[in-house]
């Protein structure tokens, strides 16, 4: 029987087993490796998240004995518990969806890109189960660069000129990104002598050594994050890569530096930054919103469109700075919404990702121009795209609508009215631009569609599959979430 | 002795400076891959200077690792055929 | 002014100078030369700063190993290069501002924090003896915070893959480098046959005195990748092809029996990543040395590139 | 003044000079020597602070000093990475440059 806070040590330590054993293994033993994992990590996330859920109290693990400030400590609090869930959930439908591109067939040479993919899905895995983790702001660094490094090479593993372009200038976001965030480590290191998340909320003063590591860090992971106006990286990298590594990527890898940034104003620096600093970042998110949904509108190509529209659901994610950052009802239920945004969002993008990818398949192309009639010859498809489109209009019942939902009651119980007016118009126009390729989809053209390629009874399923988990997480009820609260209540108690 | 040995570090680090013009100035890549090397030389020289007159340790382990690389950035450059 | 500043002033001008010059140099490989000297200076400020194994760090990868990619990339990208417009004005103000932001904001901090700095030194000294080691830099790497150790290896793995990933389909399994390397240079061919003996010594010995002073399996590792880079170099031995099972086995190894090591901590009163205190010294040195072996053939992988060629 | 601010405003200086090349060089393979400097301005400020908090008979705190060591050699593996990537971008489209995006994409 395995202590329940080795689980936490283990849902880190198998995909990174993974990564080692499918590079030693080589060819079909990649693909092999990736199911197990992934079955096994689907365990792990399901065990940790029935612990906190059973006993209500969070989780830590000391790694080697060697307590914090000296050593590393590995926690899981109700919001570790919501993302290992998503991600398990995201990463065990994408690994099966990619399994009919990324075969090894029996007795062949071993091909490069199942091989990168498999790779590199597991190494994605390991870098979002460190950040949902890992209690110290040095390890974070590692799980971020853990995420830089299997995410690039997804970008170009098709290696065509502009997927090649695209990852580059990715990677050099990516980089200044991290390297802004090691410099506020490295002053916050020096104020205090510890990067463990818990000592540093005990310890940090507002004092100008905090003001700067926490302006460096923040613009490093929004970089990261591509919120706008740093969002420049994203669309190409997201549109240019195949379904499978656009759905892990829009999914969940810009989430990671995202809870980082959590992590960071919450849970490592409480109250340091002012409420100008918590209102500044939901303009640019409101920005976001705004010029994704815009451009979102203005694209030809599908891809393209769904890209933007991560663009633009990122923003909401950041209305959790001015709204959930003090103690009452109004904020737990911010926290709730925002970060049901983040699992809706999640969830919804994958299935919209890779349902553009079938299209894609089938027509041979993704100009939206192109798709009148799609939804007679791929009725399927065009359900469950449609389905993860509710969710990101925020249409009742999705998992997108719960979360503006609590966002919109939220910021007018609060009294900042104008973040509902955003979470609106975004709505509205996630509306637009979700229509503008449902429409011709569905009215019917004028001869028949001609598909290129038959796209399989199982993969479809699986598209549908997820779709219709966005629109489940629709059924939960309007109202903070308790596992969401595990360990947060005690942690804002402890410092106030 | 101290004092000696940290006014030689001194003199080879104005010295190493001189040289770094020569980098900076090429005109061929050449020069400048010759003169990074001289650098190189200079540097472990100061490096052992500084090393024994402040007894930092581990001074003469970094200079070998130093000597040894140093010699392998001339040789890939060498190689890169970039003797033009 | 004291002559030990005084030296420590020279250094500090000529770092800065140099990384004026690495932005300012019209064409890019001047820049990358400057960028090898100006490692070489950092890793004599690093000594100053009573850093012996980061400087050792810097010595061998970050200005050796990391200035070979360079030049080999600047070299091949010559031809190529074409004065590309820099931005419009305001956009280089606008950076000019930011970055003169940072640099105040930072050199302001470190001229007001004065006297000591909250220290682990105390707390890293005093567990040494327990693991049986005697360099606390050591003892951190892969003791106190070996996890960081253990996924940062994870990270020079899947860096090795991104770049096997660059690779065209009808090359993969192949051997990196455009072509296979003539022994044809004399002088080259004498110093790929003396040099290397004398690295691998070198390179074991870091290894071995990581325990108690400066070096360790990182340093020893990126010194045999620079020996093994030069014996391909000099055209004695071609790339090996990626497919090779001893590639596959020697870059796993190490990573694999650091898991295999930890997991066996389970068993262990402290669990993961913790070492019996009767053998941790030398079930620490086992772990090193395979470890090394590991860096070693990575390192000199990822300076070597994606496959180009067929085996 | 003492060594380590000196080498803290030596810290200071590389920063900025490696933030504003990254940000303003049109080249990648110079924004990438560019984050080489931010990185290595980074890793000395991580060794000043060290220097500060020499205690227990060592030179320097151990800890930010092993952190600085992962850090080299994260720096490096993304160092080798962005040079692929762009060794291959050149062999692709002959440039040595990113283009900027189509115009359609952006504002």
């Amino acid at each position: 029987m395995i202590a329940p806070a080795a689980l936490l040590v283990l849902a880190i330590i198998l995909p990174a087993a993974g990564v080692v054993l499918a590079l030693a293994a080589g060819g079909r033993g990649a693909e092999r490796v990736a199911m197990a994992v992934i079955a096994g990590g689907a365990a792990i996330a399901l065990a940790i998240a029935g612990t906190l859920w059973s006993t209500g109290a969070p989780l830590s693990y000391i790694i080697g004995g060697w307590a914090p400030p000296l050593g590393i400590a590995l926690r899981a609090d109700g919001l570790s518990a919501f993302m290992l869930l998503t991600s398990a959930l995201v990463i065990g439908a994408i690994g099966l969806f990619a399994r009919a591109t990324y075969v090894q067939p029996a007795g062949t040479p071993e091909r490069r890109a199942p091989l990168v993919f498999w790779i590199m899905l597991m190494g994605v895995w390991t870098g979002l189960n460190a950040v949902w983790l890992a209690g110290d702001l040095f390890s974070l660094y590692v799980a971020l660069e853990l995420l830089t490094f299997s995410a690039v090479p997804l970008v170009s593993l098709e290696g065509k000129p502009e997927t090649l372009a695209a990852a580059l200038r990715y990677m050099l976001f990516a980089l200044i990104g991290s390297i802004l965030y090691l410099l506020g480590c490295a002053l916050l290191y020096g104020g205090y002598g510890t990067l463990d998340i818990v000592l540093l909320s005990r310890l940090a003063r507002p004092e100008p050594v905090v003001f700067v590591a926490l302006a460096l860090m923040t613009a490093g992971l929004a970089a990261k994050t591509a919120l706008f106006p740093l969002h420049l990286w994203l669309p190409p990298a997201h549109a240019g890569a195949p379904a499978a590594a656009s759905a892990l990527l829009s999914a969940l890898v810009v989430k990671g530096s995202f809870i980082l940034m959590v992590r960071l104003w919450f849970d490592s620096l409480p109250g340091i930054a002012g409420d100008g600093a918590a209102q500044f970042m939901a303009a640019l998110g409101s920005a976001a919103i705004i010029v994704g949904s815009v451009l979102a509108l203005r694209q030809e190509r599908l891809k393209l469109m769904i890209a933007y529209s991560t663009v633009a659901q990122i923003g909401y994610l950041f209305f959790l700075f001015p709204l959930a950052g003090a103690a009452g009802d109004w904020e737990r239920l911010a926290w709730t919404g925002g970060i049901m945004q983040l699992v809706a969002h999640a969830v919804a993008k994958a299935a919209m990702f890779m349902a553009a990818g079938l299209i894609g398949e089938a027509l041979g192309h993704d100009r939206i121009a192109g798709f009148a009639g799609l939804g007679r010859a791929l009725p399927v498809v065009m359900f469950a795209f449609g389905l993860a489109g509710m969710s990101l209009m925020g249409l009742p019942p999705s998992g997108g609508f719960v979360a503006k939902a609590m966002l919109l009651t939220a910021s007018i119980g609060e009294g900042q009215w104008w973040w509902a007016v955003v979470i609106m118009i975004g709505g509205l126009l996630a509306a637009g631009y979700m229509f503008r390729v449902l429409t011709p989809a569905l009215a019917g053209g004028a001869a028949p569609v001609i598909l290129a390629a038959r796209i399989s009874r199982p993969r479809q399923a699986i598209v549908l599959g997820l779709a219709i988990c966005a629109l489940l997480l629709g059924l939960m009820p309007l109202r903070p979430s308790a596992l969401l609260e595990v360990g947060r209540t005690t942690q804002a108690a402890e410092v106030r | 002795m101290t004092e000696f040995l940290l006014a030689a570090s001194v003199f080879i680090l104005l010295m190493v400076a001189v040289g770094l013009l020569r980098v900076l100035r090429g005109p061929a890549d050449i020069d400048r891959m010759m003169a990074a090397q001289l650098l190189g030389t200079g540097g472990i020289a100061a490096l052992l200077l500084l090393g024994t007159a402040t007894a930092l340790p581990g001074a003469v382990d970094v200079a070998l690792t130093l000597a040894l690389l140093a010699a392998f950035a001339a040789v890939m450059f060498v190689h890169s055929g970039g003797s033009s | 002014m004291s002559l030990a500043l005084l030296a420590d002033a020279a250094l500090v001008l000529l770092v800065l100078g140099l990384a004026f010059w690495i932005n300012a140099a019209s064409r890019a490989f001047p820049a990358v030369v400057g960028y090898v000297a100006f490692g070489l200076l950092l890793a004599l400020a690093w000594l100053r700063l009573s850093a012996g194994d980061v400087a050792m760090t810097e010595a061998a990868v970050g200005s050796g190993v990391t200035g070979a990619v360079l030049i080999a990339a600047s070299v091949r990208l010559r031809s190529a290069e074409t004065e590309a417009p820099p931005p419009a004005l305001p956009l280089r103000l606008l950076a000019l501002l930011l970055s003169g932001l940072v640099t105040a904001a930072l050199a302001g901090l470190v001229l007001w924090t004065t006297g000591p700095a909250p220290s682990l030194a105390d707390q890293a000294v005093q567990h040494l003896p327990g693991l049986g080691m005697g360099n606390a830099v050591t003892g951190v790497l892969i003791a106190y915070r070996a996890l960081d150790t253990l996924l940062e290896k994870v990270v020079l793995l899947l860096a090795l893959m991104g770049i096997w990933s660059l690779a065209k389909d009808r090359y993969w399994g192949g051997i990196p480098g455009p072509s296979r390397i003539q022994p044809t240079n004399g002088a080259l061919i004498l110093l790929a046959r003396l040099l290397p003996p004398i690295g691998i010594v070198v390179a074991v010995y870091i290894l071995w005195v990581g325990a108690t002073d400066p070096g360790g399996a990182f340093q020893g590792g990126a010194i045999l990748a620079a020996m093994w880079l030069l014996v391909m170099l000099a055209g004695l031995r071609d790339a090996p092809a990626i497919s090779r099972p001893w590639v596959r086995l020697c870059v796993t190894v190490g990573p694999a029996a650091f898991i295999a090591v930890g997991l066996t901590g389970f068993a262990l009163p402290n669990g993961f990543l913790s070492y019996p205190d009767s053998i941790a010294k030398p079930l620490i040195i086992a772990v090193e040395s395979v470890l090394t072996l590991s860096i070693a053939v990575i390192l000199g992988l990822l300076v070597a590139g994606p496959p180009e060629r067929q085996p | 003044m003492t060594p380590a601010t000196l080498y803290g405003l030596c810290s200071a200086v590389l920063v900025g000079a490696g933030l504003y090349g990254a940000l303003v060089n049109p080249q990648p393979l110079r924004k990438i020597l560019a984050l080489n400097l931010l990185g290595s301005g980074t890793f000395l400020l991580f060794g000043v602070i060290a220097r500060r908090g020499a205690a227990a008979g060592l030179g320097g705190d151990p800890v930010p000093q092993a952190m600085v060591i992962t850090g080299i050699v994260v720096a490096f593996s993304a160092t080798a990475l962005a040079v692929a990537l762009l060794l291959r971008v050149y062999q692709e489209t002959g440039r040595t440059t990113l283009e900027q995006p189509a115009p359609k994409d952006v504002v």
